[in-house]
Formats: C-alpha cells, structure tokens, sequence
C-alpha cells in the first residue's frame, strides 16, 4: 500500500509527540467504534470499544506528562507507513453483530502492531534517546498485549454463524 | 475571529456530532476519516468549505462533516455544486456521492462536469452497488454479479469506466483511491482539492452487507506502478489496460479552470434601462 | 399471576420489536402465516430505523376473523426482545392500559414512551430461554409466546416455522424447540388475547403485499415490458415482476435513471408491448415531461406510484397521499390522462389491472397511485376474483385504406398501427398534430386533438369501479386509496352508536366522475372528505371538479402515521353532531 | 380611386407579411420604432412557418394614441411582400371588410382565405418598386407605404430607419429612397387608417419585450446567477440577461439540461447569490423534482416559464396559459412555493422583480408564469416605475448562538446561514429534519416543518399587488396573465354600451389570497373566469381555493390564437344578459 | 403481401411526402438521403423501421421516411428506441438526431445506451450547433465559438468527444461520416445496421444558417487513413490523436448484444399466482 516512509523521530521531544498522535488517533478511533456499535444497538460491544478508547486516552494522557504538558499538543499530519495509524483500527474490521471477542481480536492486533512499530524503531539508528523512550514504550505494547490475550480468554468464542441476521436489511430514499 | 490568526483545525474538528447510519465496516467511514484529514492538511476552516452531496448511503456524509453542508436529490450533486462554486468561488467545494448517484442518474453531470473543469472535486464511494435501495446494481457492477433480485441472471452491461470516461470528457485530475487505505486516500484527496479545476477522485470503498466480498479488496489493490502523467494519451492507455485496482493519482492536467468573473461588474442594475429607451 | 379469563375477540394487534439481527421480521412473517394457516385473516406491517442493517426495528401482526387492512387503535402486546431505541417507534406503536408489555428483564427497563400507558410490564427472559435451547433464537422464542398470548394453535406455528426454514433443516429443530419454550413461557404472563375461532376457510386465501399485487395486477392485465429505476417503496413491486415476467414471456430492463424509464416503456408501448414502469414520488416528478408525450403521441403507458412521505425525499420508508397533485395535474399543457388509486392491499391487483386495461383501451397514460402502506404491508386476503379486464388495444390492420393515427373520431380512440404492420406506418409525435400526425400549428388542428383526447377518457364507460360506495344516510364521508379500510373500520364502530353515513372510496381520481358520485351523494346533506396530506389536496381535487352537495368538511393529515380507526371515528363524532 | 377621408382613430393595426428573407420583420420593428418616435404607443408580435429559415413571416404592428398591450379584433392593413404560404397565418390575421390587402400583382393574387372578408386587394407592385432604386429593397417600399397609411411622420420613420442601420450605413440612403418611393404608392390606395395626433409624451418610453423586461426585473430584484438550457419561448430572455449580468457582476451559465440548471441555481442560492432560471413547459417538468428540494430545504430560487402551447413539444412558437396546473400542483408532496403571473409586456418587469424578492424573502422557490405572447412582444411602453422590492433574505450573523437553521420560528422565516459565516455551518437537507436540519422520520418533525412551510407563504403582507382590482358592479371577470389586456379592451368598450363589471386580473396566484379576492368581489353576484387553456385549469384552481360569490362562469379556449377583446365583448354579452 | 415475395425498394421508396423544414443547404438533407440508401442496400422493408428522435431540426427526421416513426421529446430518442427494440426486437430501429439532443441533454442515455448494446443503430447529425432554437453552443462547439449570444465570449469548455465517449462506453461499432458525402454514408450507415448491437455513426452535417463555415468542412474531411480495428485501445489511440475530420468505421467490437428473451415465456400469467397461494 502507499508505502511512504513514516518520518523518523531524531529528538526524544519528536519522539513523544509522534507517540502522543499513535495514541491519540488509536483512542479517537475506538470511540469510532464504540459510536457505531451504539448506533447499531450493539451495547454490548459498545461498551468494550468505550473501554479500549479509555485506555489508550489513559496511554495518551500518560505521553502527555512525559511531554511535561498539561494541555494537549497540536497534532501533526503524520505519513504513516501503513494504510491506518501504528494503533489505530481499521474501519472494515467491525461487523454490527460483532462480539465482545471480535473487539478484542481488533485490539489485540493494533497492540501487536503498536509493540511492532515501537520495538523497530528502539533497534533503528536514532539517537539513543530516542531509541530508550521508544523502547520503553515498545514495553508498555507489550503489556497491553498480554493484557488483551488474558481478556480474550475470558470471553465466548463467537459460534459459527454468528453473523446470521434472519432478518433483510432495510433500505431508504 | 481572524481566520488566519485561528488555530489550524485538526481532523476531528471536520467530524461532526451526527452519527453515521453508515453499516459497521462500510468504506464510508474511512472515506469521512480521510476527507477530515486531507481538510486539516489543507488548514482549511469549517466555515469555507462546502460538501455536496445527491441521494444514496455514501450521499449522506455532508451532514457527518462540521462544515456547510447541501444533501440533495439523487444524481444531481455535481450541477448544486457547479453553481455553488460558482457563485462563490472563494468556497471550497467538494462533491461527494457513490456510484449509482454519480454514474447512472448522475452520469450525464460527471461528463459535462468534466468538461467544465469548474474548480471542484468531486469524490465517488464507489462500491459497485446501489446500497440506500438495498442491493441493486449500479454501472460499475460486475455483469455476472447475480445477487440483485431486479437483475437476477446478472445485468449482463458492460461495467461503466469511471477513469476512462472522466478522461475522455475533459477531467483536470483524476485519481483512484481505496477506502481501505485512509492515510493514502487523505492525501489524494488533499491533493485533488489542490489542483485546480475538476478533481476526480474514484474511492474503492466496498459495501459490507451487499458486497461483502469486496472486504477482500484489501487484498486486490496496489499502488499505481507509475507516476501521475498529463498527457491525456498515455493516461487513457494506461487506464484502459488497468486492472481498476490501480491505486493512485493517475492524470493530472493543466486545463484552464472555468470561472467567470462574479462580483465584478461595473454597472448598476439602472444602467442596463439606456438599453430600453428610445 | 395467572391470567384472567378474557373474552375471546375478533382481532388482535401485537408488536414484536428488537435490534437488527434480533429476527424480528422473520418472526413476524411466520406470525403473520401461521395466522393464514390457522384461518384468520391478518396484516403484517414494518418499522425500521435509518440504518440499512442492525437499526431498530419493529413487525406489527394484526390478526382477526374477518379481513383487515389497516392497523387498529392500538397494540395489545408489545413484546420486545431488546429494547435499543425501540423508544424512537413510540408514535407508531400505541399502547393501552389493557395492553401487555413483554421484555427480557437482562435487556433493562421498558421506556417510559410506553410504560406510560399504564400497560403492566411482564419480565420474559427471552434470550436466556432460547440459550438454554442449542442453537436457540430468542425470536422463535417470541414467536411462541406471542401465538400463545392470543392462542394461534400450534400446529400452524409449526407448519408456518418449518414452510420459512425449508431451505435451513439444520436450524428447524432449535426453532421448534424455540417456539415451544415462548408457548410455554406464556403460561407465566399476566395476561391473554385470544382470538375468536377462525372463521371456515370458504375461500382460498392468499398472502401478498400490496407491491406484489400491483406487480400480478400487472402482468394479468397484459403488461410484458417493465424499465424502472430503484426507489423505495416501488423496488419491491419491480423485484417481484422481474422473474414473474420472464417467466410468462416478458422482460423487465433496469434503466439508467427515471427519465430513461418513463421513455423506455414509452417505446415498447409503441411497438405493441403493454408496458409499466414503478417508482416514487421523486421518480414521478422526472417523468412528467415525459408523460405528456406519452399524451400527446396517445402511447399507453401504465406508471404505479408507491408513494412516500414528501415533499422531496422527505421520508422514504413511510407513507403519505401527497403526491395526489402531482398525479393529478402534474403534467404541462392541457394533458388528460388516468389516476387510479387501489384501496386495500388486495385491490392492488385490480386496481393495475383495470388501469393497464383503461391505458391500453384509451391510449393514454394511466397512474396508479399506491403507497408505501398498500405496498409494502403484507396481508391474507381472500383470493382475489377473477376480472377479465385485460389489454386491448384498437389497432390498425394492415393496409388500412387512408390511414390516419390520429383520426378524429367518435370516441376519440383511433386505431393504433403497429410497427411491422405494412401499410399504414406513421410517425407519432409530441408536437401538435393533425389527424395523421404531421405537426401543424394551427389552431383548429390543436382544438380537434385536444377534444380528442379529452373525449378518449370521457367515453370509457367505468362502471361501477369508479368507486367503492357503501352505507346509506344523509352524510357522506369520501375518501381514498389508503385512508379506505380506517374509515371503514371507524364506520363499523361508530355504526354501533347508531352513526349511519355513506362511504365513498375513489378508486378512479381522474377523469373526474361528477355524474356518478352526485348519484352516489344524491340526497346527502353534509360530506366530509378524508384524506392523508397537510394541504388537503384530495379535497381541493373534489372542490374543484364536483359539486359536493350540502357542507362539506376537510379532514386531513401528513404521514407518517398510518390513519387510525379511533382517530377517524371522533372526527365523525364530531363532525356528525356539529 | 382616391382614399375617402376617414376619421383618425385612436388605434390602428397593421400586418406585413411576406416569405423569409423579404425582411418583414425588420420592416415590422422599424415601424414599430417609427411610431415610438413619433409619440405613439405601440405593439409588435411576430408568426412565422416551421422552417428556421426562409419561411413564411409576418409582423403584425398596432400602433396608438394609449398604451397596448394585446392585439386588436381585426387587422386594418395586411400588405404582403410575397404570398407564399402566407395563407397559413389566416387564423392569425382577420381582417373585417373595411380592412385593405395590399399585395404586389406580380406575385399573384392575394389567397381567398383573406379575400373572403370583403376587403378590397390594391395591387402595388413593391418589388419593381424597389428594383427601381438601386439596392433597393421591397420591405422599404412596403414600410413607407404602412406609414403613410396610417400617417405617421415622415420624419420618425425615416429617423428609425436610421437606427436601425446604423451599422450598415451603406445601404441606408437606398432604404429612405424605398421608404419614399412607399410613401408616394400610398397615394394611390383606395383607403387609409389615419392615426389621431399621438398624446404628448409626458412620460419617457420604453422599446421592450416581455422577456427583457422579466430579465431587468430579475436583474434590479437582485438576480446576478442565471442557470439554464435554451428552449423556445424563453431563451431571449437568457440571451438578454448574458451580456446584462456581465455588466452588472452577475453570471449565466448554459446548463448541460434543465436538471442541471435548476440544480446549479439551487447551489448558487444556497451560497447566497439570488439565482434564476428561464425555461418553457418542458423544461419546467423536468425540474419539478428539484423544485421539490428547493421547497424543502429551503432554498429560494426563480423560475420563470414563458409558456408555449402544450402539452408535450405541442406548438413551440405560439402562446397559451395550460402550464398553470403543472406550476402551482406540480411538486410531489405537500411543498408550499410561490406561483406570479405578469399581466402585460411591462408588467413582466415588476412581476419578475417581486417574484425574486418573495422567494429570497420567503426562502421558497417562485414560479412566475409568463407566456409566449408577453415574452416576445415588444412594445412601446411607458417607463415602468422604480419599486423598491429586492433581495433581502435573512441570514445568520457568525457565531449565531445555538444556531438552528429550521428554526420553528413565528412567521416560519428563519435565518439561514450563508456559507463563509463562521460558527453556523449546517447542512441542508431535502430529507425531512429537525430544527437543525438532521434527517427525521418522527411525524411530530414532519408536521412542524410542513406547518413552518406553509407558515412562511401565509405570513407576508402581499400588499395590493397581488392583483390588479378595477371597476364596480355586481358582475366580476376574473382573469390573469396575457388575457388580461384584450379583457381590458372588451370591458372599456362594453362599457360604452353601459356594461359595468369590476375586473380582477390575479399576478399572485399562489398562495391562494382568500380573504383578499373576498373583499375585492365583496357584492358580486356573477364571476366570469377568462382563461387561455383547453380545461379551464384557472377555473378549477379558483373553485378549489376560493369560494367565488354567486354563479361562476367559464370562459376558456386553448392556444395558439391569441386573445381577441371582441371575442371577449361577445362572451360579456351572453354572460352579463344570461 | 408476403414480404420475401415483396420487390426489393428504391431509395425513394424511403422517403415520405412531408417536405423538410430543414435550410436549403442544410447537411440533413444528404443524412436523409443515406438513410433512404441504406435501408434500399439492406433491401428493408418500410413497415419492419422504425425511426426514433428526440427534438431539433435534426430530429424531425422520421417523418421524412416513410417508416414507422417516434418523435419523442427532448434528448430521450436512445431511451425510446432501447424500449422499442427489447420489446420488438423483430425490427429494425434506427434512433437519429443531433448534437445537442445526443451529447447535451441526452449526454447520460448515450453512454448507457453503449454500454448496454443493444442492437440500435444510433445517428448523429452533428452541426455543433443547437440549429432548433437559434444558434446556441452545443457540447461540439468550439470553445471559442462566440456567435451565440448566450454565451458571448465563447463556452470556453473543451469540446466533447463523441467518438471517444463512445468507445470508452462500450459502443459496438463507431464511425465518423460526412453527409457531404452521402454515398460513403449510406455505406457507413448500412454496416453499422448490419452490425449487431449498438452501433454509432457521427455524421458531421452543417448548419448553413447558424454555422455557416462549416459549409468548408468538405475541405477538411479525409478518409480514415486504417482500417477499422477491434482493439479498444488502438482504437482509443486513433481517435484521441485524431483530427475529428477522419471519416470511416473506426471501430467494430464483437460484444454480445443485450436482448432478454421477450415473447418467449413457458407460463401463463395464472401460474404465478402459486407464489401467493397459502
Ligand atoms: C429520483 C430518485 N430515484 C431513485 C431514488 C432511490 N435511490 C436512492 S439512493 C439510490 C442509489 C444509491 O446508490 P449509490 O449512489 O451507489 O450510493 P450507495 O448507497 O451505494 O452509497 C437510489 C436508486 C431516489 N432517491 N431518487
Ligand atoms: C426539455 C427541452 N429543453 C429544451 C428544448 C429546446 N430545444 C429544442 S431542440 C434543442 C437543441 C437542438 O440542437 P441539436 O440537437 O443539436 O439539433 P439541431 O437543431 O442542431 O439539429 C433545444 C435546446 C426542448 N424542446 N425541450
Ligand atoms: S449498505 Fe453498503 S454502502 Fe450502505 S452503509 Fe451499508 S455497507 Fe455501506
Ligand atoms: S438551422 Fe441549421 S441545422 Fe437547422 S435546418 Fe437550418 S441549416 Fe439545418
Ligand atoms: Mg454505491
Ligand atoms: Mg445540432
């Protein structure tokens, strides 16, 4: 896909408020979701997205005091390499009879991809800096990772046909 | 408030708080999400930019964007939007809608549109489905495609070209992208409002529950293998032979924009009466 | 609690709601047969939030010994198997305080828009019960609960169950099972509708929404090319032709848009073909150009509108009687042409085929005026008798001596040659013409077609299908199209306190019929027209082109709340005491 | 022979005629300039065959002592330059016994069709006339024999042939020599039709057409974007507004269609430039639907339809008044707007002017109804005065606090944001909506918004100028646009034999003004409906609206024959005696 | 009268008695006389044409033969003719009439009807000009053609491609044809009738009254210097860089013609009534 090069961050200052964008996209992103799922009277999973979207703003809030800010910073257009965001979610992946286990399926995958983005970058020729704030970040992926893995097993797995509306969709205008 | 001195306005300030009807997964949602990037790009303001839009699921995105918005009848988006830019031109306007709106009743506004090079853009969700009316084919639907009850063996028509037909009718730039991409496809559309003249942007953006398979368009498309040209032989070659999964700005042309002059009349209303006397 | 003993009665009204994917409508449809196939009479209609999948959505069964056609006052259950903006259908679902609310108690509270009705809440876990049932669904568990609420016998659930899932054995015993479990269920609820013995089945009965009535009324009146676009609410109608055509020899083309359509048909009808299109108020307005060439050329061309809520797009998925102006004088230039309106759901059948038949006859557009009621709710109904009205156009033989297309004759027809036919090829057009077509400017030319086919509808001898007139007395209520089966249930019930009016239901709008309806209000001393638009237009229409005897009344209101028998019954009191 | 000495009179009424390429109508407005100079009123329509070249051709000229604006009973010259099919105008040119042909000898006799009247044929042999002058042309001869006729000045016509060629001053002194050369041929003729001195000109004049002057007026209402595709009758007014709105600021774009353009209007309103297209009956119908979206999103717009003959392409060239039904009924749905009538060639100006500045004023879509006779007329006129109506539509300041664009507001008027204004973006919606244009499917929304519609049409103060109101008496005539001036004409000369009747001549035709045409028939007990259509559609439209006093009669004929004031005096007769 | 055994007709046999209202001068003259040819060279019968306009003085055209004829309303002939031959496909249909009627208002009918390729033959008179109403710009026009007091300074749009929208459509057979040259258009106008489906002849045809120079166009055709090819995209080569005088068939695809079966149903209208049955 439009393969163009995220910008690498040279300063730790440029480092954090590329971070801060990760997470502050991923957390607009689930409450996307959480919007959707709403609007589609799926509580259940709305609620899950709701909470997701409250642990990345907590993640985000967390860069912002690393920052030493207390207000949110102006985000920058970033390039990222990948179609979405290192954590954001894509779009086509909900369903409106989705389950709490599809949620999480999603979130596991942008945790992975997050750990992914910053563990490259704390191996890439960057300041060192730089390399350890990613570094540590790329830890705290990590976390979210296994904690998502142990909340997966907590629920259903969804049956097969789980998707089946008996009902035709409806159409208007 | 001094538009230049105000803050630039990030993507989400473009995303407004009426919620989408749009089916989870539908491209639309990635279409919205990068049509507020590519405004916060361009460090537009909400107030200065317009969103057009006819009838259809894809249609109903002015409402879904902060700024002013026209959702009018089916097919006739690009003629609202032609006068609008028009009579305003100091407005940016962007014409949006999905393929049956564009392509079938609307088909004759995107040619003359074309060949007007009126200083839009105009962005169709095109997921080859009519999916307002629950399912039935548009022009750029497959011939064999069997799942419409109006068309049951298929329509059996040709797909309708989208990129060749913009071209041939006079289009400034003409670009596809995938809804699947929003990153890319903010700053194709970024671009497109960019260029001046007709902007046409063809966005892949698969309709979940009446298309379901095109989830796997993800898998089909790819970047262009080549770079923009402006010449409108070599376009037409190259999207002639294209696999319609070609991702990227294909044509950009350097068509003198039309616009006449607004506001800049000499004369007074009662001048034109010397006209009359005898 | 146990139930009370109720008495048993004629009709029952239940509402079964839930979000998209809940099944809602599937159990409704299996409600709505297992009704037929226990005898009764039944009407099933459809509320669904804006979203095309996983909105909001509510099936409305009513069923009854005799036949319905429209809603009643209010429902007497609402079951609901969640409750995620049910609240948003309140307007559309009202209850009394001897109604019954069903909830699943884990899906949280009823809201208040209905507790408010003073209707007691019952608690029924609906989702655990279908759960406990492998490969369970909440909806058959409805489904079962609801049928035994007002005692549909369950053998015709079943049969009903097993006739929807024929094409899915594999989910047919959790279903079962489902049903069973909702019947048992039941047992617990505070209260009971049962219905009166079904009537004996004397007639065949059929189940069929208005659209496919319209579609066969169609067909049976000759029409073999249809050209359409899609719109909510006419799809339906052209996606039951589509495979029906084919399969008696004709074809159905979707078009590129409304103009293409009207034109399209235009052209088959030239060449010989009875032709149809559908649409909606927004396509009808694209076609009006055309349909004053369908006029002046005398092309027959048969244009159902399954009209919606207006003006504009206003709102697609409802109904409304507003596009009656448009039908009605919407063409330019003194253009007279057929607006016909169906009254039921079953007189969707006749009221296309008489049109195509009157459109073929008289070589003239015909409209037919449905809406999204009459089209998209679907009903038992007796099976409609069968009417011979059928196309039959007047054409030319071949080598006709002299022949003029546009002769002037008695009754204004002239025989129509048919392309291949050798001898007598003429060009129809839409510029003035005299009598062989050949476009003049002259004003005797104009005045002798403009009588022409003025005369060409005048001449047609409708018979007693203009209108459904009813009752005796000195009122009159007049009405149409979908508004009918209220007022005549209103009538029906006020009737019991001794109201004694006429009723007169117009299935022929256009040409008026002024002769036939002063017969029908011969000795009436007030009339009070009724009618589902803001402005009043049908009133208007009647003010305009009759002479209504005595005074006369104007009620009237938008959609998109279907007319009920309650409303219209103290606009009668009212009105009759005044 | 030698002309008697016959009484001046205060009007007199001219034909020239002759085949494509006899410049007939140059000769037409040059003695309609003529006349102008000279002090006189005057009026000039124009009939030529279907060929778009080299066709047969007449102007027909009345020239007055006081202003006109129809043509009279009879034709008291008709001259002809050649008589090749000049027989097919018969219809279009009565002449009474008293009337005198004049025709060139060598182009054979003069057709029986205008024989049969009784009139005496003078044979002038224009073209050896001509000849006789080097570039020397037969239309000149023929000009300058009209103007002797009739007596107009020397000197006028000779300052209008002047004029007129000003760019072609080479062939100017050949013409002034056939203009002489016409003058002294009328010598000879066996009649003349001497004109009474013209009345001192007071007032300054205009030299205008129908459909310029409905341009200007749309230009001084405010209108600077014009949309719109040719048609006949309509495009001067198009191609007079180009270069008009140029010079002003203003733009016109020629649309792809007449979807195209009513939908670019649509957006150029909505962008807060006043806007406007100018179409015919076709075209009007195929922008019905977006009326619709006008209607409903609240968008003004003008339309202005110059009515041709329909229905269908019917006759393109000729007038009628048969798109009234398709203007004020033709929107699907309940949608409120605004239909005016202009009532004669100056009139469009004020009309057109008023018509913009209601629909800004209003935010609906305005229809003004002109006609293929007001449009293409041109006439001497006295310079209409200056009214202050324009453009004024409320708007939002930036920053509205809680900004609701479908604000239920009093008079149903509200404020609506004009793109560029910070802090009140919204969108239009043509779907039904709440106040803040979201879509909404609840019947509580739909019901306000339909009232709030219609709330803004019945809140403003119409003033005196929805109609013209004159005359007294117990009898009324009840008419509107192009009939209203031969109505005139027959009632100044009915009253001579003592008919005393009032006349109401509606230019607001809808929002219907119930209360105010009460008041103006107020002790009427017989009304007389004048109209141009085959059905009597104005009729129909005041009985729906009105409750007209007394017995209503009809009068009604179809195009393309315009309105003549005796065929008019004749139906006061019967009816005033009936 | 047995239609076989029928004597084949003579051009004139084509031709009606209603005189034209054309210009003397006028290219539609010639267009009507090809016509006349063609169906005599196809040895057609009068009474299995069928002759379908829209309006302009081009479009007056069928009754000028002695077929079957519909003159319909403004830019709807392709619609009409669509209709008339799915529902008849036993004759002949032959939809004629002029730029403004075809490219303008008819724009959006043109490209679906190629799409849809049905077996139409589709005549253009192309004036560049709207002859009907007086001489305004018609989609043809030049850009800088200012003689339209509509648009005075010229429409400044770029010229629509017939020939180019055509194949980018998916039009069957394209042709360009000269009416000065009205034995090579009979020619042309016979082929693209013989050839199944749809089938477009643009015939250049001059309004002497409203476009006067083009009486020199007759200096400006030439014969297309290829042969016709089948190859889209060598087609779309050739028409792109050509000089719009090229005359010849351009192209001849060999996509199959959209024709459901009509007339040819195993049921009667009663046996549908089982899918109501309870
Ligand atoms: C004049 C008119 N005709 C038909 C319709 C019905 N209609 C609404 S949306 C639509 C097609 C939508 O398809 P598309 O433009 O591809 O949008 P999508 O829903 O796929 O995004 C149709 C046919 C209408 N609203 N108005
Ligand atoms: C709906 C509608 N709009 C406009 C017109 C007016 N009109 C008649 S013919 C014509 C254009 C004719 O141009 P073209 O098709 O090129 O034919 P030509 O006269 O040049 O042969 C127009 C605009 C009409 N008859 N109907
Ligand atoms: S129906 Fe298709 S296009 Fe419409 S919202 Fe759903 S997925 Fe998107
Ligand atoms: S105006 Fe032009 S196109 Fe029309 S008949 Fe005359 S020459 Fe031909
Ligand atoms: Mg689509
Ligand atoms: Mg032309």
């Amino acid at each position: 896909m439009t393969a163009k090069k995220t910008s690498t961050p040279r300063t730790v200052a440029d480092f954090l408020a590329q971070a801060y964008a990760i997470e502050a996209e991923a957390a607009e992103r689930y409450r996307d979701f959480a919007e959707q799922m709403e609007v589609h009277n799926n509580t259940e999973v709305a609620e899950l997205f709701r909470k997701l979207e409250r642990i990345e703003q907590k993640h985000r809030d967390q860069i912002l005091g690393q920052m030493g800010r207390t207000t949110p910073p102006r985000v920058k257009a970033y390039k990222w390499e990948s179609a979405e965001g290192p954590e954001t979610g894509a779009f086509i992946g909900l369903h409106y009879l989705m389950q709490p286990w599809h949620a999480l399926e999603i979130a596991l995958h942008n945790e992975k991809r997050a750990f992914a983005f910053f563990n490259e970058l704390a191996k890439a020729r960057v300041p060192p800096a730089v390399r350890a704030a990613a570094r540590e970040m790329a830890e705290e992926e990590r976390e979210h990772v296994k904690l998502i893995r142990q909340w997966i097993k907590k629920v259903p797995v969804p049956r097969p046909g789980w998707d089946r509306d008996p009902d035709p969709p409806t159409g208007s205008e | 408030m001094n538009a230049n001195a105000a803050a630039a306005l990030a993507p989400k300030d473009f995303k407004s708080e009426v919620k989408p009807v749009w089916c989870p997964g539908c491209g639309d949602y990635s279409v919205l999400s990068s049509i507020t990037k590519a405004f916060a790009k361009l460090a537009l303001r909400v107030e200065n930019v317009a969103v057009v839009s006819g009838i259809g699921c894809s249609s109903r995105i002015p409402a879904y964007t902060t700024c002013y918005g026209f959702h009018g009848v089916h097919g006739r988006a690009l003629a609202v939007g032609t006068g609008l830019k028009l009579a305003r031109p100091d407005l940016t306007v962007l014409v949006a809608g999905g393929d049956g709106d564009g392509y079938s009743i609307g088909g004759n506004h995107f040619m003359h549109a074309c060949r007007r090079n009126v200083d839009l853009t105009y962005i169709v969700m095109d997921n080859r489905v009519y999916g307002m009316t629950k399912g039935q084919a548009s022009p750029t639907t497959e011939p064999d495609w069997e799942s419409s009850k109006l068309t049951p063996e298929g329509t059996g028509l040709r797909e309708f070209h989208p990129l060749v037909i913009a071209l041939a009718s006079g289009a400034n730039f003409i670009a596809r992208a995938f809804s699947g991409d929003p990153n890319g496809t903010a700053e194709i559309i970024a671009e497109a409002i960019r260029t001046p003249g007709f902007s046409f942007v063809e966005i892949l953006s698969p309709c979940v529950t009446f298309r379901p398979e095109q989830r796997l368009w993800k898998d089909k498309v790819h970047d262009a293998p080549v770079k923009p040209t402006s010449d409108p032989s070599q376009a037409a070659r190259r999207i002639l032979t294209d696999d319609g999964f070609n991702i990227g700005v294909l044509y950009v042309g350097h068509r003198k924009t039309y616009q006449p002059p607004i506001g800049k009349g000499a004369k007074q209303a009662a001048d034109l009466e010397a006209g009359f006397a005898l | 609690m146990t139930p009370q003993n109720p008495a048993p009665r004629a009709s029952v009204s239940i509402v079964l709601a839930g979000s998209g994917g809940a099944g809602v409508m599937t159990a409704g449809n299996m409600l709505l047969e297992a009704a037929a196939l226990a005898g009764y009479y039944a009407l099933m209609t459809r509320s669904s939030g804006p979203q095309i999948r996983g909105g909001e959505a509510a099936a409305m069964v009513r069923i009854a010994t005799g036949p319905v056609e429209n809603m009643e006052d209010h429902f007497h259950v609402l079951a609901a198997i969640d409750w995620q903006n049910i609240h948003r259908f309140a307007a559309e679902i009202p209850l009394a305080a001897t109604s019954l609310i069903v909830g699943d108690p884990d899906q949280g509270e009823a809201p208040a828009e209905f507790l408010k009705s003073g209707a007691p809440h019952a608690p029924v876990n609906l989702k655990k019960l279908a759960k406990s049932i492998p490969g369970g669904w909440p909806n058959m568990v409805a489904l079962g609960l609801l049928a035994a609420l007002v005692g549909l016998p369950e053998a015709s659930v079943m049969k009903a169950v097993g006739k929807s899932l024929k094409k899915r054995p594999d989910s047919l015993a959790a279903s079962l099972a489902g049903v069973r479990a909702g019947m048992a269920a039941a047992e617990a609820l505070p209260a009971r509708y049962p219905l009166l013995p079904a009537p004996d089945a004397t007639s065949a009965r059929w189940l069929i929404t208005g659209n496919e009535a319209a579609g066969y009324g169609a067909i049976r009146g000759g029409v073999r090319f249809v050209a359409a676009y899609p719109i909510t609410p006419g799809t339906e109608l052209l996606e039951w032709m589509a495979p029906a055509l084919a399969k008696v020899g004709g074809a159905l083309v979707q078009a590129e848009d409304e103009l293409a359509s009207i034109n399209m048909i235009i052209g088959a009808s030239y060449g010989g073909v009875p032709s149809l299109t559908a649409t909606s108020g927004p396509g009808l307005a694209l076609m009006i150009e055309s349909l004053g060439l369908a006029t002046a050329s005398e092309t027959p061309v048969v244009v159902v509108d399954v009209q919606r809520v207006g003006p504009s797009t206003g709102i697609p998925t409802k109904s409304e009687q507003s596009d009656l102006n448009l039908a009605l004088y919407g063409l330019h230039g003194d253009a007279p042409h057929l607006v016909l309106a169906p009254n039921s759901v079953s007189d969707c059948l006749f009221t296309t085929q008489w049109a195509t038949h009157l459109a073929e006859a008289t070589q003239a557009p015909a409209i037919v005026l449905s809406d999204q009621f009459l089209g998209q709710a679907r009903a038992v109904v007796d099976r409609p008798a069968d009417l011979a009205f059928a196309a039959e156009r007047v054409t030319a033989p071949a080598n006709a001596p002299d022949y003029k297309r546009y002769a002037l004759t008695d009754s204004g027809v002239s025989p129509m040659a048919i392309p291949g036919t050798p001898g007598t090829a003429y060009t129809a057009d839409g510029l003035e013409h005299g009598e062989r077509g050949t476009p003049s400017s002259q004003a005797t030319d104009h005045l002798a077609q403009l009588d022409k086919r003025r005369r060409k509808l005048d001449s047609v001898d409708y018979g007693s299908h203009w209108a459904d007139v009813e009752g005796e007395g000195e009122l009159a209520v007049v009405t149409f199209g979908s508004c009918t089966a209220p007022v005549r249930e209103a009538f029906a019930r006020a009737r019991r306190d001794g109201f004694n009016a006429r009723l007169v239901s117009m299935r022929l709008l256009s040409p008026a019929q002024p002769a036939r309806l002063a017969d029908a209000l011969a000795g009436v001393k007030r009339v009070l027209v009724i009618e589902q638009t803001h402005s009043g237009q049908f009133y208007r229409y009647l003010r305009s082109e009759y002479d209504l005897p005595g005074s006369v009344s104007s009620y009237r209101r938008p959609g998109p709340l279907p007319m009920r028998p309650e409303e219209i019954v103290s606009q009668l009191e009212q009105w009759s005491k005044a």
